[in-house]
This record gives C-alpha cells, structure tokens and sequence, in this order.
C-alpha cells in the first residue's frame, strides 16, 4: 500500500478552517506524508546486527549513515539468522528461522532475500531446518561466490555441511557434508573452506551444478587446545585473516589454487602476551586502503575471549607494525564487542560495545567523531554494503 | 469556523462508528482511501488549550521555545504533541514522512499542536508508518488531548496500523494539515 | 519431549572417571537434570505481562511469585495481546496476532489457550483478522462469563465489535456490532457492557447460543470531554471501577438487571485537584479483603495521564476515605506505571514501574518488601491467578 | 583414568562428526537419545586448569570461595563457570532443572568447573532449556575453556536446543555429572 497525503486534501482543509492567524510570518506550509527512498549507497554506511538476544525471534538489521549519524531504516532477520550481503550490494541474503506462532508452531527455515536498495523483501526460498544456529556471528557462516551466482549455507544439526544454493534459479542445488567442520569461505569461483575442530582447512570444489568434484584437507595450522582461532574473521582481498584468543594473526591466502598459510604473527610483545587478549564478538577488522588490522583488546586471563576490548589496537597488515592502542571508555559505553572499517580512502571505523553503543571512529586517527549511546538491544555484529 | 469542521468531520466519524457491520465498514473505507483526495476521517482534536474545564498546572502563559522544541529528533518537538510511540525521524525517516520500505497508515488521528516559535496552532495528523517491527528508537510519549480507545479519534494507544496489510507498528510521524482556527 | 538425566548415566560415569578426590569432606551429588512442575496456585502470584514495546511481536507473561520473589515460569503472548485468566484459574486466554515470517508474511489472528497449571499450550482457536490492538492494556479486552463458558474478544478494525467465543465447542458463536463502543465487561451469566464515545455504557444480552437478545445504552454518567475516564478499570465484586483522568472514581454496579452507576467521588481534595492525577497503565487495583482502592498519582497538567505515579495513594472504597499515601521513590525506580492487589486476606501489592521495575509491597502497611529492578522489558500490566 | 574417558567420549564424538550423511546422523542419533541410559555424546572439556600451555594472570592458585560463588542465582556460582546465557535458575527453573514447560535439550556439552567450597574439580552437564522465547533474566557470560564453534563439543556458542521439536533457547543449567580425576 503506497499513499501519499495529498496537496488536495490540506488545501481543502485549509479552506475549511480559514486564515486566521494575525502573525507577521507566513504559516508553515502543509506537509506531505510519503514514504523515504534510500539514497545512494555510500560507502560510509554500516549494516548493524541487533542479535535481540533477550527476544531472539525479533533479530533486526539497522542501515546506519556513518557520516550523516543517522539511522537509514532497518529490516527484519529473525532467529539466530545468518547474513551476507552479495557482491553487487544490491541484496542481504538472510538465512533465518520462523515459527508459524511467534516461537512457536511449525518451523520454518528460510532464505531471504531483502533488496538493499529499497529496504523491501525481494523473495524467499525455503531451506530444510538445518541452518547453523551460533550466536558467534561469523562473516562466514552465509557466503556469496565472488560472481554472486551461488550461496552457501552453514548447516548443523549437530551434524555439519552446507548447501549450495543457485541465486538466479532459486533453488537449493546440493548439500555438502563438511565432516564436522564449519564456515563457508569462499575462494575462486567454485571453492568454499571450512575450519575443522583439529586445526586444519576443509576446502571443497563444486561444478555449475553444485556437485562436489574435489575435496581437500590441509595440515593443521594452528592449535586448537593451546590457542584457538576465533571464527569471527574478517575477508581480505586474498582471503581471510583469524585472529587467536592469544592475540595471533592467522592469515589465510586463498587466491591460488591451494590454501597457503601465512606464517602467524602476535600481535602482543612478550610481556603483553597472555595479559592482553582480543575479545567480543567481530574481533578483527580489514582496512583495504591502508592495509590496517583493527582488534579490540582488553586485559584479562583464560576464559576472557568474550569480554570487550577497553582499547583498539591497530597493526600494519603487511609489516605487523603496531601502529596504535586507541584506548575507549569502555566504563561509560562498554568495551569494545566488535568493530568494522569501512572500505574507502578515508576510512570510518565503526565499535559495537557491550553497552550496545555505536561508536563512530576516524579510522586513521582514531578520533570519536560521534556516539550512539543505545542501538538497539544486543549489537553484535556489523557488515559493510 | 473551528465548530463547522468539528461539526463535518464528527459526522464523518459518526457514520463511520455505526457503519460496523462485518462487510461494512472497511469496503466503504477502502473506497475512499483510494479515491485521490484524502480527506482525514476522524475528528479534530479540540487541543489543550481548550480544555478550560480542566484546570493545568503547567500553566497557559507561553512560553518561549526551547531548543528542543525545534528539533525534529526530540520527543519536545512542538508537532509531536500526541505521539506515544517511536518517532520515525529516528527511525530512516523525518517528522513527516515513513522509514524506506515501511507502509503509513491509511487511518489516524488529527489533533493541533502549538507552534512556539510562531505562535500558531496547526492542525497535524498523526500517522503511523507499518509493515516492520518496531523501530525502538526514539520512544517519544506525549499526550496533549489524547483521549482513551472509546474516543477512538482522539486515542493514540491503538495499533493505527491495524487496517493496514502488515499491521506491524514501526514509528510515528506528524504531517502539518494546516493552521487550526483560535 | 520430557528427558531425564539419569541416575544410570552419572554412576557409568563415576565408574569410569573414578573417585579421586582426597578431601574430607563427601563429594557432591550427582544431579539429576529435569523440569520443574508448577506448585500449588498462591493468592500471592502474580501474571506480569511484559508487552516488549521494542520488540512487539515478543509479548510474553512472566508468573511471579510474591513471596519467594522470583520468578516461576512464562508463556509467549505474540503481537499486542489481549489475555484473561478463567474463573477456575486453569487457563489463560490469549488473543493474539503471528505472521508466518516472524513480523511479516501471512498473518494469523488466533486465540491461543494457556495451561496455567503447567505453562504449556493447551490448545487454539483461529480467529478473523480483527482483534484489537492496543497498547492500553485493558482488563477488559477479553473477558470470561463468570461461568466460564463464554470469552468474549473485541474487535476493532477501526470498527467495534466483539465476538462470543464457546470456550467448550472452541467455536466463534457470533460477532456483536457495539456501535463504536469498546471493551467486554461481563456480568450476570448473559451480559456484556461496553464503554461508549459520549459517555455512555452499552449492555447487550445474548443467549446461549450466542445470539444477541437485547441491548440497552445508558445516559452518558461521565464526561469524556472534560474528564474522561481510563478505559483500565478494575472489576469488583459487583461490576468494575474507573478512574478518571482528574481523579474521580466511576463506580458501575452491574449485579442488578440495569447498571447502577453510583455517584462519582473524588480522591482529590479541592486543592489537590488538576494538580496530583492519577497516571500510567493500569491505574486502579482493589482489593476485596480490606476493600481499599490503589492509584497511582503524580503531580502534572493536561495530558500527564501516562505519567507513573511517585505516590500511591490508598482509598476505602466504601467510605471513600483515603488511608495513605505512600511515597514511592520514581527517581530510582521510575513512576509507577500499574498496580494489582492480590485477592486474599494478607494482601500485596505489585506496583510496575516505567523502567519496568517490580516492586512487592504489604497492601496494608505499604512497606516495601522486594525490589525487581528490571523484569522483562515493558512491564504494562499485571494479572492475578 | 581422565585419558580413558576423554578417549571414550572422543571416538564416541568423532564417530558422530562423521555420521554425517543426510539421512545417517540424526537418525542415529534419535536413537541413542530414546535410550534409557543417557551416555554423554560429546568430549569432555580438559577445564582451564589444564591449559597450562596459556598464562593465566588471574593466577591459579586457589582463592577463598566468594559469596556469589555459592549462590545459584549469581552468575558467578562455581557450577557456571562456561555459561553463556541466561540462568534458569532466574526463569523458574534452578541450576538444575529446567522451567516449567520447557524442554531440555538432548545433546549438549561437558566441562569442567571447581567448587572453591570443597577444592574439587566436577564434571558438568551444560545443557539448554527449549521451546519459549529467550528468559532475558540473568545473562550470564563465562567461557573457561570454552571453545570456537569448530570445537563444537566444547562451544557455548551454538544453540544446543538446535535438535529439539522446538529449538528455541529459553535458558542455560549445569548439572553436576560427578568428581572430575586430578
């Protein structure tokens, strides 16, 4: 339903009541209702997650303006959904559950799809009720092939695989069984890899048709008892860079035709390890322009890899050089939860704090160009458009 | 002047309230929304200043405007004077218009505000913008000549997205009609 | 499904793990992993229905235990509720409102019955897709006949009806045109009365099959103009009760065969009138035992009547004598936005504030006996068992 | 002895990682569940205690147990130490038990916690309460050797209510299972 006010009906209003007042300025003119269209995408924009934890079944995405500070509008994603924004920006797929009575009633697991551009839902196809279900909200727990044509889908009942599903048919094409690893990160055209539970990469090879035609399994790279890697990493043009509980970079090149990995880094020095840990929800972040690495650090022991960070610590990529500690007033806003850089030549950085604060950050000076002191209920992670 | 629309839109109000039958009332309905020119159905507000029978402890003696009052983003932005509910300028939207990809609400409520920085009284109708869960931002709840749900067009505790076909409650917005006769 | 942790599996592994520790003390037990069942009902509960004004289409009840100040339980309620309990205090009955896709899809109107005594759905009734939606929580948006055998649901579409629901048939009987009036008031086994826009009270009558037999309309008894009254009444033994927004208290006795509608009286001295109103949510409680009256009163003009109350002010219902005003500290809590009394000779009162805040007080003394500093997100309303 | 059980529980896990075929697992898996005899499926965590590879600065050796460390409504209750969520004992259940009309959840995960009060280690039963919308009392963030969702069987991440008839997670118990071997 599309209604506008119209200009008819105040004038006939006006007509009714007269011209009264004795003011020397003119009266305000008669406004309009419509309705918002979005204007172009900038990309200083953040797609913000609000988990709702305390009401799950009302997940929700906020379109935030990073310069304007302003709320763009927002859509609906449901129970423990997972996200992806494809290639072209033009579409969030959703990977969601609903009930037909609120919690409850008939499940349904759904793939949605909501037209960026406008903020309306473009259509849906319907999913078996396997989808992954974490409130560890990974980048990579939905995924887009680098062209856009396909999806893949997290699955776990505990049982893990994912599918993959054909945008332009609409239509679930294949289910991969990932032998119990998880994650959907994307490389080439038609290769997706998983993290296992003993440190090694998963990645498997499909054809158009979504067949599975090759499989491989790395070596482990890192330890998973002594230090594991978080599964909220963050896309870099080559591939993905984990972080460690312990503060190591684990960088993954997935642009040749094997995984290499990167020999890892720390990004603490020896006094500071084991001190100072990463810790929230999003904990890395990936700075293109400038090749910067984003973490959110705070200080505490074993266990703490979900405390938000009372500082931003920010590293040169390539030379590991650490470039800045940002602290943050995590007692007034809550510590820093999760962050996001924006993918322009004059960078915003984004912090989501425990608090559910919006923190609006100039990324190369760290400088606090603007606060939102309450986002939302559980702001936990955030994507870029 | 302000009795003879009182008076007009009353009626309208009133044949609308009987007209409940089950078929009745929304077909009739539906025909005017789409038709072009919408003329609001409920009637007007009679406003605060015109309760006299009440006595206000606020005072009546104007004041001067607070910086507040001129800031669309505050709940004390003069036009909001009867919104309880999220102000959609907060929510993707401005005082008068509806987030993207939200729907307004055909049916509403007028009522009149005052304007401090002029000193008018304008006439305003208060939308509801539907079709999504509720914005949460920007809780605004003022009731300036609000009446309770018997007073159906006074009342602004009702869902008014409730005809709508996502009766989904997102925000509120306040759309000068024009200036109200003193 | 009801799963049992048990006893078999602990000693297994016990067994296996063997029993180790050197410490003087016994180990603890194993425990067994179960759900609890709901003791017998206590006057002293209370149903506290939390509307999640952030996330509407989460309603949900939490049932509260005033003496051991904590909670027992909940149930989901949906999309702007309208709940009564049953005469036998077995069920709730809840109209509500789902979509099919969380806040979008197809939309559900339905009646969804609460086993109070085990927090479980007993069972639903579909209905149109015209319930009323209102965030003025009334006790009287749908009622039970005394008998329990009849529900009655408003509708409002914007137009008023409501409809006669055969709890036993689990069938809609029919559907009353209330001429613009609202609310479901029952009394006498046939009866329904509903608040008219001029002022007045309308009564229809149906038989057992639900079929309106009569209808009568009052002269207009309060002035909606210069004094309306809140349409969240509080029922008594012998019809209901209503404040108005200055302050006066609307007493409707609907035991007879007409409404008798006692003569108003004020809880306002001349000095105190316009001055102290009554304000909030649900702003009357009435407690049988000692028949004292509860508002909740704040010092504000014109249009404060959503205001919570920084005092309670207690009345005899009978005598029209106030008691009490009790101080309540809204800086700390926020105003109180409603109140219920529980029904039993050793009465409480809950006092629901506007930061969603409980507080248990003695209904006699007024002696502030338990603080829930935050419950749920908005807590509009509250019900006995 | 711990070896043996970590092992025991390990083949038990990795055969169930394996079983992963559409049909294969969950049938399986169903299975075992409608068993009287409810054997653990997943590995037990080695509690941080045995991390000894990551410095600890809060320090390992032992502190007097704290008040809250003894009550089941605190978060901070030994019994908890990798909850994240929120407590049942706060939604009408207690450390123990699940909520009225609530469903546990079959499948789950074992730690390790220590009880200040007797010096001992216990092995627990993390296990979700399903089938209501979420509790939204006491939430509740403690993650001792908690691990990434690659990890499952010792992740608080994941929605353990995700295999039942109604998967929504209402609330979070542990349930001592026995003394843990030094």
């Amino acid at each position: 339903m599309r209604l506008t006010w119209p200009g008819a009906c105040a004038a006939l209003l006006m007509a009714v009541t007269g011209t009264a007042p004795a003011d020397a300025t003119p009266p305000l003119a008669a406004e309009h209702l419509s309705v918002e269209q979005l204007p172009a995408r900038s990309p200083h924009w953040a797609y913000l997650f609000d988990f709702s934890f305390n009401n799950e079944t009302d997940g929700r995405v906020y379109l935030y303006d990073g310069d304007k500070h302003r709320m763009l509008g927002q859509f609906e994603v449901g129970y423990y959904p997972n996200l992806a924004i494809s290639p072209d920006h033009q579409t969030t797929a959703i990977a969601t559950t609903y009930w037909s009575r609120g919690g409850h009633g008939t499940r349904t697991d759904v793939l949605e799809f909501e037209d960026n551009t406008s903020l309306t839902l473009r259509g849906e196809m319907l999913l078996s009720a396997k989808k992954a279900q974490s409130g560890a909200v990974s980048n990579f727990n939905v995924s887009y092939s680098a062209d856009g044509r396909f999806l893949y889908v997290t699955n776990l009942t505990p049982a893990a695989s994912f599918s993959i599903i054909d945008v332009a048919k609409n239509a679930v094409l294949s289910e991969v069984d990932t032998d119990a690893c998880v994650l959907v990160v994307p490389s080439a055209q038609r290769r997706v890899s998983s993290l296992c539970e003993n440190g090694r990469l998963l990645t498997v090879t499909h054809d158009d048709n979504g067949k599975e035609t090759a499989r491989s399994v790395s070596k482990p790279f890192f330890n998973v008892d002594k230090d594991p890697i978080f599964v909220q990493s963050v896309g870099t043009p080559t591939g993905v860079i984990h972080v460690s509980f312990l503060g190591d970079i684990y960088e993954i090149d997935l642009s040749g035709t094997e995984p290499r990995f990167v020999e890892p880094w720390a990004m603490t020095g020896p006094k500071e390890r084991g001190q100072w840990r990463p810790g929230g929800q999003q904990v890395v972040a990936y700075q293109p322009h400038s090749g910067r690495l984003y973490v959110p650090m705070h200080h505490g022991g074993e266990g703490t890899h979900k405390v938000g960070g009372s500082q931003i610590w920010v590293f040169d990529a390539k030379t590991h050089r650490r470039i800045a500690r940002w602290p943050v007033d995590a007692a007034k806003y809550g510590g820093v939860f999760s962050v996001l850089a924006t993918q322009d030549d004059h960078p915003l950085l984004f912090a989501a704090t425990e608090n559910s604060a919006l923190l609006v950050m100039d990324a190369m000076t760290g400088k606090l160009l603007h606060v939102e002191a309450k986002l939302g209920q559980t702001l936990w992670s955030m994507m870029n458009p | 002047m302000q009795q003879r629309l009182d008076r007009l839109v009353e009626l309208a109000s009133r044949g609308l309230a009987r007209r409940t039958s089950r078929r009745g009332l929304l077909g009739a309905f539906g025909m005017v929304l789409t038709g072009t020119a919408l003329l609001p159905l409920l009637p007007v507000s009679r406003g605060a200043r015109a309760e006299a029978a009440e006595p206000a402890t606020a005072g009546a003696t104007p004041k001067a405007p607070s910086k507040a009052a001129s800031d669309p983003n505050a709940c004390e932005y003069w036009k909001y004077c009867a919104i309880d509910g999220f102000l959609c300028s907060c929510c993707g939207g401005t005082s008068s218009t509806c987030p993207p990809g939200t729907q307004p609400s055909p049916i509403t409520w007028i009522g009149t505000c005052h304007n401090p920085v002029d000193g008018r009284d304008y006439i305003v109708s208060y939308n509801d913008c539907c079709g999504k869960t509720s914005c949460g931002s920007c809780m605004c709840n003022r009731n300036e000549g609000e009446k309770p749900m018997y007073r159906l067009s006074l009342n602004n505790d009702v869902n008014w997205c409730m005809a709508n076909d996502n009766p989904n409650y997102h925000c509120s917005v306040s759309v000068i009609l024009g200036v109200a006769n003193k």
